[in-house]
């Protein structure tokens, strides 16, 4: 059904975009938290940064991650030097540039969840004897899951989905930085190339619904005859 | 000397404030709606902060000269005026939340003796939604018994249960006050309730 | 003001064709409105219908499929320009190499990527492979390729450091100060490079074959020159 | 400090992003409302097509858009035929494929809050002689208002950070269809044009930073003191 | 005949049903915690289906023989066993949102009235969040009688209010009962409260 260069493609996308998504949600949610507790200085600054992403076209976001992770940019020479890793042309670069492009999807659906959470539950945790971080990861988190799962969902959909940073950092690359964006832009560039699109762009049409079956199967596992809502 | 609490704390536009000692045994505090007892419970509880002031249990501070012991620190069982009980969690495992957590040498009370005067057995394996109102007063009122707290706070604990459970659950309280001497802080409007339980009364006015 | 014709240019050609408009509108017409993207994208718009008066295209097989298509005015295609293929590396770099038959590409390269466009589907990576193969050297090279989305990326990558040594357009690396011309392509080692211009059948705008003829004409062309590209 | 023509391609893209979200606001919120609340066969399809401009590249939007409403295309034959309107050139299209980027971020959003209202409170309202519509408006969208800010936000954001669906649809004509991201590309084109492309980014910051204020202004407003959380 | 009830209805693993007919004036619902009385005031307000029944206040069939009327057309004023309040709106506003909506013929209450008995009239401008549990419940009282209703269910109205406040609002109980001659259903733990209140007593066991 589908050539061997097509499974190294899907294969790839899934490494490209599980890694980034994985990698991202602690982050993200952290970020969320910050951003939905917590008053601080500069809180709007870092509002506007997280959906920066969002707002730049993703080749300038692309450029901006080769301008500092190439190898004359700041961050690029300080990850060479100390730890001999570069990210160009590597899927572990695709990876940074779908993640980033999917942060602030990320963020706000946490972040909406963490406000939706009734704060008198972590209260009523403490007093039984839970400490801050406990009461955090036994009441809070699952509290934000729906969050958490739509989080999971838009950010695997985007990282699927992503492109234009992604060619522009780490180019295009078989069976490196070639994920199925990439390969539906090189077929859509050849006259009479919309055969090939079409198939390319159904299949990550499949891979997104797979995520969210299983994401909409964990909601319903998760929330087996239970509501938020008590008394 | 099992309380000595006074503190003082603006809420909106009017402060609320209280300031007494009591004995060992059960401290009713008794006054009209909106007089701030379930302020002051929050406050003994750690959830509110005074803005002035000292509570002290026993010879234990948990708030004043400077100290501020955070909730989980001050091994209390606070039964809420509302259930407040874990929606993503069932029965049996609001009731272990705290459990759980304290020391196997300070629980003096287990599972099943709460089950079973609670009448709740039927009841662990259920979600907390969809529990009846006097169903979820008695799931928190387990959860902060079995705690295994040195000190007990209970805002009208047993308002929405009929009389039977009631002598039930009284004749507990009384066991814990008498035998286990622990101090009680306990919001009721039942002046039945109040009589019978209360080896001190302290008045609040609106 | 009046509305000026339609134009639909490759994106490389922003900087000459926005100054030979303006040169155009001094002359008292209406300042031709041009689209700048990449030529696939122009020419997709036009195969679904979108009412144009003028093409400027990279390349001629997406001139060659408008054309299949019908929707070119007949007799109006010619070529406009041509470019030169140049090797390049970051303005630091004392890169000596000639590209000639057989030139030791793959050695210069070591372990880094030659940023190219994409060689499977963008004009300029197209040349850049039919040059290397003719060179003899594409196959010593090919894993080393990193294929961009279109020169100005190819190009990015090279001034950014990222890849030593980089195939774009003469004009592009004229055009910028962070890299550095190693060398010129014979011009008999690829496919001569043009840029056809076509009017379309459904252009109504009265200034569309002025316009064209303009581009055309020796001062036209002058301005095309300025800007590095060669006569076709 | 802008110059005329910097000035007409932010008001474009304010003009293009904004009609494109306030538009889809009022489907997306259908959407949502359907998703989080209703179960029909077809649900989980419905939810997939949601989110395929997510997964989809953005340009293979653009090129599907180009199909169906360019003037060879069945919508667009029928839209000219009928109404005489084209979306081909025109900033129309561009609010279009805005709208369609912006769309599954916008539903995702407003779906989670949806999700997390206390539906117990609509049943008070229909006991105190309120229509079911009539608790829809007094309540339930009351409630879900921190979802519509977010995808008032996120949609905004999205949209004037198009790039790869409106270039490919409705190309890059000055004044019509060449917002901020298009402008970006334009300079991007141009060697050493990074400063343009600097200072257009920074633009396009300063948008979305206004409209992330601007929402946080709304929440305040809409929140002064009150809670989700009562007894 | 005001009440003429008779409701089955599945509610997971147990049967909740009830089968009575009742005359004018205050019905009580007696029963443990658990036996069904807030499910069946919801099946009364038209928030819970029955499986199979009938439901007829007076002359009005609201479900049964193919009728099921929703909750607005009921023309039922609830009040809760929990507060229920309007997050989003101050407490005016939660008092006056059904009010606005009955037809000003209909009512027979004013905001004045109902605020002044309640003893709210400083909550007025306050949001529910911050109300304390009696301030919410009297603010719950007020907004259903303000609503207009023909008939009134109570669900443990008077929980968790001080004896005082528990008196004013019985009298209006009464009067209301004895004037307006509404049939109220009426949910309670409090034996003196029923005892006072109810023309006739109906029992449940759980
Ligand atoms: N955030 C707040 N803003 C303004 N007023 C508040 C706030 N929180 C509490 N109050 C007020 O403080 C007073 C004390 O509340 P508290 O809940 O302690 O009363 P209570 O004695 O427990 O009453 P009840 O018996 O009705 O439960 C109430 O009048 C309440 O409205
Ligand atoms: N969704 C549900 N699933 C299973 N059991 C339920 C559900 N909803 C209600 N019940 C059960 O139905 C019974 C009746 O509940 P109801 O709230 O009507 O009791 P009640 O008589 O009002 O009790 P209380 O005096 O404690 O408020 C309870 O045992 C409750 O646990
Ligand atoms: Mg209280
Ligand atoms: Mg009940």
């Amino acid at each position: 059904m589908l050539s061997s260069e097509e499974w190294g493609i899907v294969a790839l996308s899934l490494k490209v975009g599980g890694v980034a998504v994985l990698a991202t949600l602690p982050i993200a949610f952290a970020l969320a938290w910050l951003l939905a507790r917590k008053r601080f200085p500069g809180r709007m600054l870092l509002d506007g940064l997280v959906h920066l992403p969002l707002v730049v076209p993703p080749v300038v976001t692309g450029w901006l991650l080769l301008v500092a992770f190439g190898p004359f940019g700041p961050v690029g020479r300080w990850l060479e030097s100390w730890f001999g890793v570069s990210l160009m042309f590597r899927w572990t670069g695709a990876a940074l540039a779908a993640a980033i492009m999917a942060l602030p999807l990320m963020v706000r659906a946490m972040r909406l969840s963490i406000e939706a959470i009734d704060r008198r539950l972590e209260g009523a945790a403490r007093t039984l004897g839970a400490s801050a971080w406990h009461s955090f990861w036994t009441i809070s988190l699952p509290l934000a899951l729906p969050g958490v799962l739509a989080a999971l969902v838009l950010g695997f959909a985007r990282s699927i989905g992503e492109f234009g940073a992604t060619i522009t950092f780490v180019s295009n690359i078989p069976g490196e930085t070639r994920t199925l964006p990439l390969a539906i832009y090189s077929a859509l560039q050849v006259p009479g190339g919309e055969a090939m699109v079409t198939r390319l762009a159904l299949l990550s049409v499949a891979l997104s619904l797979a995520a969210l079956v299983a994401s909409e199967w964990l909601v319903r596992r998760g929330h087996r005859g239970q509501d938020r809502h008590v008394l | 000397m099992s309380f000595d609490i006074d503190v003082e704390r603006r809420l909106g536009d009017r402060s609320i404030g209280v300031r007494f000692t009591a004995g060992a045994g059960l401290t009713a505090l008794f006054g009209p709606s909106g007089a701030g007892k379930t302020s002051i419970l929050n406050m003994v509880a750690g959830l509110l902060k005074p803005d002035r002031g000292h509570i002290r249990i026993g010879d234990r501070t948990l708030f004043g000269d400077g100290i501020d012991l955070p909730p989980e620190a001050r091994r209390i069982g606070y039964v809420f005026q509302d259930g407040r009980l874990f929606p993503h969690r069932r029965v049996r495992a609001n009731l272990l939340y705290g459990h759980h957590l304290a020391d196997p040498a300070d629980r003096w009370m287990a599972l099943d003796e709460a089950v079973d005067f609670l009448g709740i057995g039927h009841l662990l394996d259920r979600w907390p939604h969809g529990l009846s109102g006097g169903e979820a007063q008695r799931v928190a009122i387990g959860r902060a018994l079995l705690r295994a707290p040195q000190c007990l706070l209970m805002d009208e604990p047993l308002s929405s249960l009929d009389a039977a459970r009631r002598e039930d659950i009284m004749t507990v309280i009384e066991r814990i006050r008498d035998t286990l001497k622990l101090p009680i802080l306990y919001v009721s409007h039942d002046r039945a309730e109040v009589d019978r339980l209360a080896t001190q009364l302290i008045a609040l006015d609106g | 003001a009046e509305r000026g014709p339609l134009v639909m240019a490759a994106a490389s050609l922003q900087e000459s064709l926005t100054e030979a408009a303006d040169v155009w509108a001094a002359k008292g017409h209406a300042r031709p409105i041009i689209s700048f993207a990449a030529s696939s994208a122009l020419a997709r718009q036009l195969l679904a219908g979108a009412p144009a008066d003028l093409f400027l295209s990279a390349d001629e097989p997406w001139m060659d499929a408008v054309a299949k298509a019908g929707l070119l005015r007949a007799n109006s295609r010619t070529t406009l320009l041509g470019n030169r293929l140049v090797l390049i590396a970051p303005v630091g770099s004392t890169m000596k190499l000639t590209p000639a038959r057989g030139f030791p590409l793959a050695r210069a390269l070591g372990s880094g990527r030659l940023a190219l466009a994409d060689p499977d589907a963008v004009p300029a990576g197209k040349y850049a492979k039919a040059a290397l193969t003719a060179l003899g050297v594409w196959t010593s090279v090919a894993s080393k390729v990193a294929p961009a989305e279109n020169v100005r990326a190819a190009m990015a990558l090279v001034e950014r450091g990222a890849a030593p040594l980089g195939i774009v357009y003469a004009t592009d690396a004229r055009a910028s100060r962070s890299v550095r011309v190693v060398g010129t392509f014979p011009a008999s080692s690829h496919p001569p490079i043009r840029y056809p211009v076509a009017l379309l059948k459904a252009s109504r705008h009265k200034d569309a074959a002025g316009f064209r003829a303009f581009l055309l004409s020796k001062q036209g062309r002058a301005i095309f020159a300025r800007h590095g590209f060669s006569a076709p």
